[in-house]
């Protein structure tokens, strides 16, 4: 295992303070436990955001933390989701008096970490309330399966919720309008290689060189489907195809496109990626309204991509355009 | 003879042992079907609890330090083992209640406590491939045992006993709870790693009460 | 070699034209020949920027026009100067009469194209300044190299450089400020892993599970040394001491550090790199008054990094501050 | 008997196959103290010069067809090895001047005024491991040979031979231009691609002459 990395028992706490020094002007970074908190918090009368899970997935949610997202980030271990302890850390430090949304993605350990913090914040007399992602299309939503996995589409909820934050919208529009937007948001992703996580210091699965894992997720578990080399074209459409079916998404429809690098696929691949997504989507007389291209929700150093759909309606454009000042998405001011 | 806090303790301590022996066993098995860290997840569990023991009050009994055990794990672990195995402890705990001294019947009952703590927080059910499928068999053979007489220690060994079993058997399932059944089929032929930490725990508690009541 | 490509021949060319899709508001993407313009150029009595140089270091330089930055990019072949041509456009297409200046990382390569370039500009009467950026200290500046290579610096000269020419300064003086910075970056970088060009299809160097190459550029060379692995924080002093003993660094003076992911790096990583960078800088008494952290120039999916430190004085931190608007660097607006 | 366009445009054809069919050992050759593209370069530039052969005017000398080559490298190949080669040609192109046939002499001059542009350019000396390590002993060698009263055909193939010469003997310098001068001493051993495809070049220059004048 090759990494640029001191003690694997220590790589969030290093990689998170550093984080805190580089970006000191937007955040504020406790220890102990370990959480990011916006440098304003708490703000009075808004909604506090919190989201979290296993680190190893960065930007996500340190590099959202900030105006017009998140206002807190709880990273645990590589791939392990925090405890509640620092979960409710960062929703105390951030509630503002007008309640605190927890932004969870669904895998039981997040799902059971965040309710035990809610409960814990609930007898500190905050209000909290969750709202689950599940976007990833690639694991069937039914009866025998944890449920849908909570993706890239949760990058989309942060942004998006936290404009409504910022605009003042009360706890319950902010879960609301977040839900809506999990509610149309699609991902299914791809791998080319496995990552390796710092304490197991081996690949999360092993693949060919000639191998493509379809609908994986983002913790280096395998995906549902093992194909041999192909085109990016058709990869592309491999990953639309089940996207589109499912909302389903139509003429006339008008989305965000977003195409995300799962840590060490190239910028290169990306864009060329995109290029074959947004003639599909044309094709199906869909309006490709608002793009997103880059790394930011990862798996390490996994290669791979995720492609999501995000159906837009113009509440969640305003939103979107909105100002987000944080240290990976970032406009408006 | 009944199982009291130097059982208590001594099954903690070999607990953090059989977790770290078999760290890298974890691992491996939650990265065939899962995300690799359930080892790396208990060991950080189970080794931070080890030096709170030395600060238990004098007079403490087995259901206070189950109780420790669960806050520590809590706290410490984090994933979906963390809450499920704190759950587990707690209501554990819970169940043995102030009894400086646990016999057959009551082991079987705090087995059964944590079972349905698990069940409580994960919905799990028998065969969906989670601990679960360990758990069970052996709350079943340790109320069998209890029922039939048995002493604590026996109670506990025939609980390994099953918690084993339990954890080779599901190895043919397919995964429905927890992040293994995102693998769907793909999950068959491999062993569930919560079942297989389970087994390790069950069989440090036998091994610690054989050895405390020098049987 | 596992890409997410097509045909290899028409890598660099199905990837800007999905970069021109997804940033249509900010480019305009030309193919015959390759390059990249800001959607308003020209602008008038405004100094035109161009860069450019062999692709696979994206977001550079596409990912950095638009408002602030560059007024064009031109990307070559993967790790290939582009020909003479496309640069031609490129100054033709953002000259707003007040001239054009060309900023060229030192490589023959792009040196000789860019002097082309310049020279038949110069006789379709547009002036054109050059400035060759060479801010990596692992190549002995000497007459026995081609002199030190431009790599990481880059960025910063075209972002500052950049807010000097929206200012409105004039082309003497954007070529100035740029010279200004190239002279005050250093950089220095090391790879864990070579990377694979596509139309090569094998890693550009043979390295070991437990081998770390230092001294490396961006083009998947090989570096000066090679040694075993060591821990982050002195992989860290490795880049350091050569940087700070360079130009040279020292107490009192107020710094940008820029820790550059090659492209495979995860961030967990590179902030970790910069928590031990910032601590150094500190230990010896200068300030780190601006950070940059990412993947901002990289070797496709190298895993690696590079440290850049820029001395900074009152001007550039106000012009590394001005408002800037591209695909990859944003803030102010 | 001198050589003719017939000779100049085979030339071209056999530079873009000997050129292909050395693809990816010139790719190797660049790999190990470069970058990895030098045989893609040149690929690409004399794949695309090929087809423009056809839309050569009728009386077209040598001198216009080393003029399409200068021009199409230029715009194709890109890398340092671009303008190189072109300027190389284009001096070539200028040295041939409008004559319809090369005789000796003129090859020799022709070969030299490559080499000036070249260094012109590069400002590369003799021992830096470049191209120009090639190109030197080959115009040396034209220069001798034609002295010594030896037709074109004579005169390139002792240009070739020095060039291929002059390529193996690139393998223990320390390369001090292009790419291969970032890595210092570890340059040692390897063949400089430059040096390569220039003798590969100058190769496909002498078969085709002798092809032509039937020698
Ligand atoms: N809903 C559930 N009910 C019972 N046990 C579960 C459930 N979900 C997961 N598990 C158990 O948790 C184990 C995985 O724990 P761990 O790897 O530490 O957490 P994570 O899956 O969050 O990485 C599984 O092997 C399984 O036994
Ligand atoms: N300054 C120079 N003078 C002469 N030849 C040079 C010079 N710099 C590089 N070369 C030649 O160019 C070759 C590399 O060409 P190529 O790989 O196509 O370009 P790049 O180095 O830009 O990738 C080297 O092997 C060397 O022979
Ligand atoms: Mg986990
Ligand atoms: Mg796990
Ligand atoms: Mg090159
Ligand atoms: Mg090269």
């Amino acid at each position: 295992m090759k990494k640029i990395i001191n003690d694997p028992k220590r790589v969030v706490e290093e990689s998170v303070a550093g984080f805190g020094r580089a970006h000191a002007d937007l955040v504020r970074v406790e220890l102990e436990p370990v959480h990011v908190v916006r440098a304003d918090a708490p703000i009075a009368g808004k909604v506090g955001l919190v989201s979290g899970g296993g680190s190893g997935h960065e930007p996500l949610h340190a590099g959202y933390v900030g105006f017009g997202m998140l206002d807190a980030a709880v990273p645990g271990a590589v791939f392990t989701s925090p405890t509640p302890d620092p979960i409710l850390a960062a929703t105390k430090a951030v509630d503002g008096g007008a309640g605190v949304l927890h932004i969870v993605k669904n895998y039981t350990g997040d799902v059971l970490n965040f309710e035990t913090a809610a409960e814990l914040a609930a007898m500190d007399g905050i209000t909290v309330r969750a709202v689950v992602t599940d976007d990833d299309v690639a694991v069937k939503d039914s009866l025998y399966t944890a449920g849908r996995r909570g993706v890239a589409g949760t990058v989309l909820v942060e942004k998006i919720a936290g404009a409504a934050a910022e605009r003042g919208d009360s706890l319950d529009e902010v879960a609301d309008i977040a839900e809506r937007v999990n509610a149309n948001a699609r991902s299914m992703g791809l791998a080319l290689t496995a990552c390796v996580v710092p304490h197991a210091g081996e690949p999360s699965f092993d693949i060919g060189d000639d191998e493509i894992e379809i609908g994986i997720g983002i913790h280096g578990e395998p995906g549902r489907e093992r194909v041999g080399l192909e085109p990016a074209d058709r990869l592309v459409d491999r990953l639309l195809e089940p996207i589109l079916s499912d909302l389903p998404y139509g003429e006339g429809d008008r989305v965000l496109l977003f195409v995300n690098g799962m840590g060490g696929t190239p910028q290169v691949e990306l864009y060329l990626a995109y290029r074959r997504a947004d003639e599909v989507l044309r094709e199906r007389g869909i309006t490709v309204e608002r793009s997103l291209v880059g790394n930011y929700i990862t798996a390490l150093e996994m290669q791979g991509m995720s492609i999501t759909l995000l159906k837009l309606d113009d509440e969640m454009i305003e939103l979107w355009d909105a100002p987000v000042q944080t240290a990976a998405l970032r406009w408006g001011r | 003879m009944g199982l009291d806090i130097t059982w208590a303790v001594d099954w903690v301590r070999r607990s953090a042992d059989v977790i770290a022996e078999h760290r890298v066993e974890l691992i491996r098995l939650d990265r065939d079907i899962g995300d690799g860290d359930h080892g790396e997840n208990l060991d950080r569990g189970f080794t931070a609890v080890v030096p709170k023991l030395d600060d238990l009050a004098a007079g403490s009994t087995p259901g206070d330090v189950l109780k420790l055990v669960a806050m520590t794990l809590i706290s410490t672990v984090g994933g979906a083992a963390g809450p499920l195995y704190g759950t587990a402890y707690l209501k554990a705990a819970a169940a043995a209640g102030s009894e400086s001294s646990l016999d057959g019947e009551a082991v079987a009952r705090i087995l059964a406590a944590a079972r349905d703590g698990i069940v409580a927080r994960g919905k799990a059910e028998s065969g969906d491939k989670t601990m679960i499928d360990a758990w069970t068999p052996a709350v079943d053979a340790a109320a069998a045992a209890a029922a039939s007489g048995a002493d604590a220690t026996a109670v506990l060994a025939a609980a390994a006993d099953a918690a084993e079993a339990g954890a080779v058997a599901t190895e043919p399932l397919v995964a429905r709870k927890g992040r293994a059944s995102y693998l769907g089929e793909r999950s068959v032929g491999h062993r569930d790693p919560g079942a297989q930490s389970t087994a390790l725990l069950l069989r440090a508690a036998a091994d610690a009460a054989s050895e405390s009541t020098g049987a």
